[in-house]
């Protein structure tokens, strides 16, 4: 691979300091620990976890929300601390998972969606509804709407609507954080197959997050797991989803309920422990959890184990022969 | 099959008397059974739950050809005694772990109250009780957890308490409204096992409502699926997935990417447009405007079909029509 | 929550300090307080000897430093106009301030806490309207205009209550319910946005499905939780009552601290006015903190976190 | 209370912070101390002439030194006798400056009392001093040495002990003050109280008082708006009784250029164009009432060298105030300050009476302090003020603090400042008369300061009470009687 | 500190009628602001022309009234319609200024704080802390007390004493603004700091800062009819609402209505304002600050 990675991240995190209330200290919330990956040009990363592991958190940081508090992001070889909002935002685009606070409520589609061509300031009037009325066209937003608020749009619409302000300035890389899981799911798929297309047209970089596995599978070229704020495992999504390595990425494809009937409810036997990204417990962070867990797994953390680029997993065990007791079996069985 | 615990019939809610949120849905849930309503948000799924338990708001009207609760009829009863079934013999559990349970009290005297109202149970004997099935919802350490409050829990510690706090009762019937919508996939599984086992457990009828197919495939002996507010397939769970007769059903099914079956670089099957908002007064086939099989003729009253014994749907067009349909 | 006293009190202090200054510098507006002191008719002599007495021909940063750092061990000065010291005066009538406070509060709570509920029970109909437009009227009364009628009424047409002074418990009735309308209407709204939250809230809902009896949903389970911010506001609303207790002082002639920092500021008597500003602001300050703490005993949520 | 119960109830609205009468400057705290302290002379309010009271005789030895003879066996409250110590005591005591007493220019021309006998005292005055028995009279409440020693000025500001007609026997600092008659009170010149109880309250409230008036919890007010006179007098169980007074309404004017030199008001003619503006009689008649009248000279005219006579004269005369003006190269009037206290609505008539010659006068309502305050820093252009002289029936009570180049003169005219002070200098009366009339001819002519109307005070009582007000502003409650 | 308040998102709702307060309270602020404006073109009388012969004319209702005095005079004779039409003005100029006044200090610091959060935050809340616990009638009243009384200072006083509620509304909504994703898709575009404060932000929290401005203006006009109660509002002859209230204090027995006209008035117009305040706040689904 000589291209430069679209994205490449390097040993981030990101804590918060959240008042613990009245009466207790302040807490520190390690939201992202230690986390690397790169994306090549063309491809999809698809981030999965569970609710609070750090997904967002990661999505904000690689779009310059927040700055690290140790680490680094690079988008196409360019630090993201270094550049200006307006550079950034030729780089890299957004798409939020809630299409209601997503756009202003105060703006007309008009105006949300030419907001990035308006914010470079380097474009001249005509030419920004000109691009405005080609990107709404594009994303099926019919021109009369323009004028409207985004009141008056239903959740698909203004999807579609977020998906022009993130396209219309040409980016190279889109952020989605969960964007369809606030959509029914025929319209989920609607803006699935949109996602699809235009990442085709316009040869973009997608980062792709959802808790949904089917829609991960359905979308990532590449998928990595989130486990409170690391990347337990990574790898081609084929790969994963058939041969996964993490007992945690087993678990959540346990748990999946596939339109199937008679196949039962699995068992994924993870407890009832919650994870808490302010009390990150010592050794391997999800061995409270793990029913394959060892003694060495409370006291020493697994260090990430790299048989290619973009195939990586954190477990001691992974690496020993068939470690895993397959239950349910649904993907391992083809 | 014994009579059914809870019928159905010809159920309709309007809001303000403008919105039609349910429109004549029927539907029947047989004793140790689970039914489940699917549907896309705003199909009326809650709206309907609500009725039966008669929790509307009070700018929602409900009419109904028939209600029943085993035999009993729900439409004419009065409130007082309406008040004692709930709960007591009919329970429900809400999609919001996080927000159903009242913050100010500890999960022990909100899960005593229902069983000392309803029981007449002294706080003994209702705090053994909840400790009892506090171990059976799968909840650690459970005396500990009766003098904490809701914030102190987990999502699905949460929804656990929701579950033993219905079940408190012994109830004959327990609608659950969306319960695992907002958990992790992982939680979700471990509720939804634990529902079913409870059900065979305490010979329970459940109405599950929810929009995720893959849970009505993997928990449901019935189904009903709802669009628009009506109820336009009624049948078991295998027929479903089997064999949908509903173009809805059928787009639906075609939507949702499958693991391991779904090819990346085709398209997913969609449905055009959005799920219309209806109005009083209206009439005709709620689907048609995002039908690929729809004609003038949708717009007149649409007959109630049977494929099977057990199968009915709303629609104008049968199977082998609308495959001749596609085709062309 | 030692930890969070010392913060507070840390914050308080810095606040406190603040306010000094600012009042110190309030009262130095007027420029020469010499002559003030001296009153009509005085000579310049006089006035130049009143100046050396009283340190007033220092520069100001010292006076400045010299109020402080004897205020920060409660000596407050004295005053110009009572000759005495100041903290014997405000020790004197807070007694009065503090009762007129703390029942122009228990009639406000007490007339808004159910105001608030009962409308919030019938929200959208007329009985919710009328609450409203009471709350409003009330909002709209200015509060001299108000003690005057109820002192017409009361005091003078019916001959029922005394008009003004400090002698018995019916003394304080009048001024107490013209004190109370000035926090009756935010408390009234905030219980019943307070309970319109509530009963519309996911908690309730699961209370009816338990079938649990309407009294014990009311009374239990919504109005536990809207009462929340309203007690803890009660402690903030007791500061600005007595920071508004001027004119119902003056109105009822009650000689408490609020009718001294009136006169003192007639009579131009700035030691009085300073240490007043600082002893309200002080006062505020702590029922700020009393009413974090009453929020956090109130709500688990906070408490055990 | 009230007449069943023998009490009096009176409500003032000016509380006194400090009921010891020489720690509060408030015409309030004079009455207070008249009803329980005594004083060595006392002056009769009805002519003006002096009695003995705790001094029977008195003798001016020259123009500086005065010799009291004392009068035996007086009682104080707490029954310790009365003797020439406790007058040494007092004297010395105020007229030092490190007793911080309020009003030190009261005594500041005592030099010292000396004791020359058990009865017997001698007092040292700085200059001559024509209205010292005046001082003596209103102003001098004797002190009981031994038990002000003992408490100390504190205790004694809460537990005060005098010689007067009636002793205090309750005392809520600036609330409420209660009288009972003092039994052992000897024959004196001020009777024996008719009325066992006297209750004060104070209550700040024009209004709130009136009501406490009309309800009838209180016996006795004063100071009514002069509006309300006919109104009172219409309630069945109430009376109405006005008196004029002794105090005088102000404006006085920036001739000097203390508030700045260019000032129009240096200017004489529009200075009279100001006298010619306003209607002072209309003012008296319609809104002072009661028989207010317009003084000619700077002065109260009872007062001793207040010549009327003497005084130019100017009449109400707009027109004749324009063409001033216009002289004076004012055509379009010019815009000023009015510094005030007064009644609001009397300082709004004067402004407007102004405001008609072309005089936008911007009024500055203060309160008293504030307002005594400005005024004597110099930064007042126009100041609408009263003075009451204390009640001293004699012109040097009024004339040097105006007019001798004090902090409230704004002529600060030499001619005038040696006339007033030649006045002051000598006892001897027809050259006092003369230099004061050659004063008032002064100050009327240059137009410095126009006297206004004179004060009525307006009193509200119960009908059941016999209450006869005086021009000296100090009602003698120990004269008071039910009927 | 316990200020922050919470809103819904923020909704736009098309202006409905049928509020009927609302329009009550617009039909009241009208008419008000009219008379402000050409109310005394239309009276025959100068506000400001005593006339010592003719004091305290009844109103027309009662007997003894004169008819071209349609409220009757005052204690010196002034016509009472002129006066309270005149007062409009001067109540109106009162309410609407210390509203921009205190607007913008409090705006300006709400926003800041809840924007920049951290240190700037940490500055406006104590900002905010100091201002709530000094005594506003206490201050405003030694302020005016020591320095004299002047409409000038009035307003000054009040603006710079009135500014809390807008600070804590404008920094408990910019807070919840700046975390809805709007803001962050904004930023993303690559959109300036003063853009997203002013195109973003201020748009956003407009709504409810109306809502406060309107309850600012009745609490403004309200002080200073307390301050002129007390002696030290607006220096006559100005007749501002609180004053005449004042001024006909001494008469309330026996002519009521010097202070009933002025009272009622005021009354009427605080609650009209009161009115708008609170039919906006419903109408723009602003939630009501505290
Ligand atoms: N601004 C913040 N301040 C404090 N804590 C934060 C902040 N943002 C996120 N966190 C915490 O960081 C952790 C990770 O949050 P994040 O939003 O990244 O999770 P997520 O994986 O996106 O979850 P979800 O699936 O619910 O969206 C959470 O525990 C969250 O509470
Ligand atoms: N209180 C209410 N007032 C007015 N309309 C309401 C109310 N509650 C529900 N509705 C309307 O009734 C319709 C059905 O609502 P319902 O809550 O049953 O939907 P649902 O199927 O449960 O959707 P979801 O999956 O989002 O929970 C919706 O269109 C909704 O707008
Ligand atoms: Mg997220
Ligand atoms: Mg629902």
């Amino acid at each position: 691979m000589n291209s430069p990675a679209a994205i490449e991240v390097r040993d981030v995190r990101q804590e918060f300091r959240v008042s613990g209330g009245m009466f207790a200290a302040a807490r520190h919330v390690v939201a992202v620990d230690g986390v690397s990956f790169s994306v090549p040009a063309g491809r999809v990363l698809g981030i999965v976890g569970e609710s609070g592991c750090g997904k967002s958190t990661l999505a904000r940081l690689i779009l310059g929300l927040l700055a690290p508090t140790s680490g680094d992001a690079l988008v196409y070889g360019q630090r993201l601390a270094a550049l200006d909002r307006k550079a950034r935002a030729r780089l890299i685009q957004p798409v939020f998972q809630d299409p209601f606070s997503s756009l202003n409520p105060r703006q007309t589609i008009q105006e949300i969606v030419s907001l990035p061509l308006v914010a470079q300031g380097s474009f001249e009037a005509p030419e920004i509804t000109r691009l405005t009325n080609e990107i709404l066209d594009r994303v099926g937003i019919a021109r009369a709407m323009a004028t409207r608020l985004p009141a008056e749009l239903s959740g698909g619409q203004r999807q579609r609507v977020a998906i022009a302000r993130a396209l219309i300035i040409k980016p190279k890389v889109v952020v989605c954080d969960e964007p369809t899981s606030a959509l029914d799911v025929s319209v989920q798929a609607q803006i699935l197959n949109l996602l699809a297309e235009l990442r085709r047209e316009f040869n973009l970089t997608y980062i792709f997050i959802s808790h949904n596995l089917a829609v991960i599978e359905h979308v990532a070229s590449t998928v990595a797991v989130m486990y409170l704020g690391r990347i337990v495992e990574m790898n081609e999504t084929d790969v994963l989803f058939r041969s996964p390595r993490h007992p945690y990425t087993r678990a959540l494809l346990d748990s999946v309920l596939t339109p199937e009937p008679d196949l039962g409810i699995p068992d994924v036997g993870l407890g009832d422990a919650v994870p808490d990204p302010s009390r990150i417990p010592a050794g391997c962070r999800f061995h409270p959890r793990c029913r394959m867990a060892v003694e060495r797994c409370q006291r020493e953390p697994p260090k990430p184990d790299l048989a290619a680029p973009d195939e990586m997993v954190e477990c001691h065990l992974a690496n020993q022969d068939n470690p895993f007791q397959l239950v349910g079996g649904q993907y391992a069985q083809g | 099959m014994s009579a059914p615990l809870l019928e159905i019939e010809d159920l309709s809610v309007t809001f303000n008397e403008r919105m039609a949120a349910v429109r004549n849905a029927s539907f029947r849930i047989g004793r140790g059974e689970t039914h489940c309503v699917v549907g896309e948000s705003g199909c009326g799924k809650s709206v309907s739950a609500l009725a039966v338990m008669n929790l509307l708001v009070s700018a929602a009207k409900r009419t109904a050809k028939r209600l029943s609760f085993a035999g009993e009829d729900l439409l004419a009863m009065p409130e007082k005694r309406m008040a004692q079934l709930r709960g007591n013999r009919m329970a429900m559990i809400f999609q919001e772990p996080m927000t159903s349970l009242n913050p100010a009290y500890t999960i022990g005297s909100q899960l005593t109250e229902s069983y000392r109202r309803h029981k007449r149970a002294s706080q003994r004997d209702a705090t053994a009780r909840a400790v009892k099935l506090m171990g059976r919802v799968g909840i650690t350490a459970p005396e500990m957890r009766l003098g904490q409050f809701p914030h102190q829990l987990s999502g699905g510690l949460r929804q656990r308490v929701m579950i033993a706090m219905a079940l408190m009762c012994e109830p004959e019937l327990l609608i659950a409204d969306e319960p695992t919508t907002a958990l992790d996939v992982t939680v979700q599984a471990q509720i939804l096992r634990l529902l079913n086992e409870l059900k065979d457990e305490f010979g329970l009828s459940i109405l599950l409502i929810t929009h995720d197919l893959g849970v009505v495939a993997r928990v449901a002996d019935s189904v009903s699926v709802m669009y628009a507010g009506e109820v336009v397939e009624h049948t078991t769970a295998r027929q479903l997935f089997a064999d949908p007769q509903h173009p809805y059903t059928r787009g639906l099914l075609s939507c949702i990417p499958v693991p391991g079956k779904s090819q990346r670089d085709k398209p997913l099957g969609s449905i055009p447009g959005v799920v219309p908002q209806v109005s009083v007064g209206f009439s005709g086939c709620a689907f048609r405007s995002r039908c690929a099989f729809a004609d003038a003729d949708c717009a007149g009253t649409i007959n109630t079909q049977t494929a099977t014994a057990d199968h009915n749907y709303l629609c104008r067009l049968t199977p082998t029509r609308q495959k001749e349909l596609a085709r062309a | 929550m030692v930890r969070f006293i010392l913060r507070r009190a840390a914050l308080g202090l810095l606040v406190a300090l603040t306010v000094m200054t600012l009042a110190f510098m309030l009262t130095r507006l007027s420029g020469d307080l010499a002559i003030s002191i001296a009153g009509p008719g005085a000579t310049q002599e006089d006035i130049e000897i009143i100046r050396k007495a009283y340190g007033l021909d220092q520069p100001l940063y010292i006076q400045f430093a010299s109020w402080i750092s004897r205020a920060l061990v409660g000596d407050l000065g004295n005053s110009y106009f009572f000759k005495d010291s100041v903290s014997n005066l405000i020790a004197a009538r807070m007694p009065i301030t503090m009762t007129l406070g703390l029942v122009g509060l228990g009639l406000a709570l007490l007339v808004s806490i159910p105001l608030g509920t009962l409308a919030a029970m019938r929200e959208g109909t007329w009985v919710d309207r009328a609450v409203t437009v009471v709350t409003m009227i009330g909002q709209a009364t200015p509060s001299f205009w108000f003690g005057l009628i109820l002192m017409i009424t009361f005091g003078l047409t019916l001959g029922w209550l005394p008009i003004s002074g400090t002698g018995s418990w019916q003394h304080f009735v009048m001024p107490g319910i013209v004190l109370a309308m000035t926090a009756t209407p935010a408390l009234t709204r905030l219980t019943r946005s307070g309970m319109i939250e509530a009963i519309a809230s996911d908690y309730i809902r699961t209370a009816r499905a338990k079938g649990l009896t309407r009294r014990s949903i009311i009374f239990k389970h919504a109005l536990r939780n809207a009462a929340i911010p309203v007690v803890s506001i009660a402690a903030v609303q007791l500061g600005f009552m007595l920071g508004g207790s001027i004119v119902v002082e003056t109105v009822f002639a009650l000689h408490g601290v609020g009718f001294l920092a009136w006169e003192s500021i007639a009579k131009n008597d700035f030691p009085v006015v300073q240490a007043v500003v600082l002893v309200l602001a002080t006062i505020y300050i702590c029922l700020t903190m009393l009413s974090d703490i009453l929020n956090a005993l109130l709500d688990p949520r906070i408490r055990s976190t | 209370a009230q007449k069943s119960s023998d009490t009096l109830r009176i409500v003032f609205r000016d509380a006194v912070p400090n009921v010891d009468p020489y720690y509060n400057s408030q015409r309030t705290g004079l009455i207070l101390a008249h009803t329980a302290w005594d004083t060595l002379v006392y002056r009769d309010p009805e002519t003006f002439d002096l009695k003995p009271l705790l001094a029977t005789e008195w003798k001016l030895v020259d123009d500086t030194t005065l010799d009291f003879t004392l009068r035996q066996g007086v009682k104080f409250h707490d029954g310790s006798p009365f003797s020439a110590d406790d007058v040494v005591y007092t004297i010395n005591l105020v007229s030092s400056p490190d007793s911080k007493v309020s009003t030190p220019s009261n005594y500041n021309w005592i030099e010292k009392a000396e004791k020359t006998g058990d009865y017997s005292v001698r007092v040292k005055l700085k200059r001559p001093t024509p209205a010292a028995l005046e001082f003596f009279a209103l102003v001098v409440h004797i002190y009981p040495k031994a038990y002000r020693e003992k408490v100390g000025p504190e205790g004694y500001a809460k537990a005060p002990v005098g010689a007067g007609p009636y002793k205090i026997t309750k005392l809520e600092s600036s609330a409420s003050v209660e009288f009972e008659r003092f039994d052992g009170y000897y024959d004196s010149p001020k009777g024996k109280p008719a009325i066992k109880k006297l209750v004060v309250r104070f209550v700040t409230d024009a209004a709130t008082e009136l009501t406490e008036l009309l309800s009838q919890r209180a016996d006795w007010i004063w100071n009514l708006n002069p509006d309300q006179f006919d109104n009172v007098n219409k309630v069945p169980f109430l009376q109405a009784v006005r008196q004029e007074s002794m105090r005088i309404g102000y404006l006085s004017m920036d001739a000097a250029g203390r508030t700045g030199p260019e000032n129009p008001l240096t200017n004489l003619k529009v200075r009279q164009a100001i006298w010619h503006a306003i209607d002072r009689q209309a003012i008296a008649d319609k809104l002072v009432t009661g028989g207010s009248r317009v003084p000619l000279a700077p002065c109260f005219p009872t007062q001793f060298g207040c010549d009327g006579e003497a005084a130019v004269k100017y009449d109400y005369n707009p027109a004749k105030a324009k063409a001033l003006l216009a002289e004076a190269g004012f055509p379009n009037g010019f815009e000023v300050e009015l510094v005030t206290y007064v009644l609001p609505q009397w300082a709004a008539s004067a402004q407007s009476y102004l405001q008609a010659v072309g005089i936008k006068a911007k009024i500055s309502q203060l309160q008293v302090a504030a307002a005594i305050q400005r005024a004597q820093k110099g930064e007042n252009p126009l100041y609408f003020a009263s003075w009451g002289s204390y009640s001293v029936n004699d012109v040097s009570a009024i004339l040097p603090n105006y007019f001798a180049g004090g902090n409230e003169d704004y002529s600060r005219d030499p001619e005038l400042i040696k006339l007033v002070q030649e006045g002051g200098s000598t006892n001897d009366p027809a050259a006092r008369k003369k230099a004061y009339a050659k004063a008032i001819k002064r100050v009327t002519e240059q137009a410095y300061w126009m006297p206004m109307p004179t004060y009525v005070t307006t009193y509200g009582f119960s009908k059941t009470l016999s209450f006869k007000p005086y021009p000296d502003e100090l009602p003698r409650f120990f004269l008071a009687k039910w009927n | 500190m316990s200020i922050a308040i919470s809103l819904p998102p923020v909704r736009v709702r098309t202006f409905r009628v049928g509020n009927v307060g609302f329009w009550i309270g617009v039909a009241i602020c009208s008419v008000v602001v009219l008379a402000a404006v050409v109310g005394n073109a239309l009276v025959p009388h100068d506000p400001f022309a005593q006339n010592l012969n003719n004091r305290l004319v009844p109103p027309f209702w009662m007997e003894g009234s004169q008819p071209d005095h349609l409220l009757g005079t005052d204690q010196l004779g002034r016509d009472y319609l002129a006066r309270l039409v005149y007062g409009a003005r001067i109540s109106l100029l009162i309410g609407i200024t210390t509203m921009i006044v205190s607007g913008l200090i409090g705006t300006t610091l709400g926003i800041l704080g809840g924007y920049f959060g951290g240190i700037v935050d940490d500055v406006v809340l104590f900002l905010i802390t100091c201002r709530l616990s000094i005594p506003v009638v206490l201050v405003a009243l030694a302020v005016v007390g020591l320095l004299g009384s002047s409409l000038t200072l009035v307003i000054c006083t009040l603006g710079l004493l009135l500014w809390d509620r807008f600070a804590v509304v404008a920094r408990s909504t910019t807070m919840q603004v700046r975390s809805l994703d709007y803001m962050n898709a904004a930023m993303c575009a690559g959109a300036s700091t003063p853009r997203l404060l002013f195109r973003e932000i201020l748009p956003n929290i407009a709504s409810h800062l109306a809502v406060v401005a309107t309850l600012e203006i009745a609490l403004a006009i309200l002080f200073e009819a307390t301050l002129s109660f007390l002696g030290l509002g607006v220096p006559a002859p100005l007749p501002s609402w609180g004053l005449m209230i004042a001024e006909g204090k001494d008469y309330m027995f026996f002519s009521s209505w010097v202070i009933m006209i002025p009272g009622v008035t005021l009354f009427i117009f605080v609650m009209g304002v009161n009115f708008v305040g609170d039919g906006l706040r419903s109408l723009l689904g602003a939630e009501r600050p505290r």
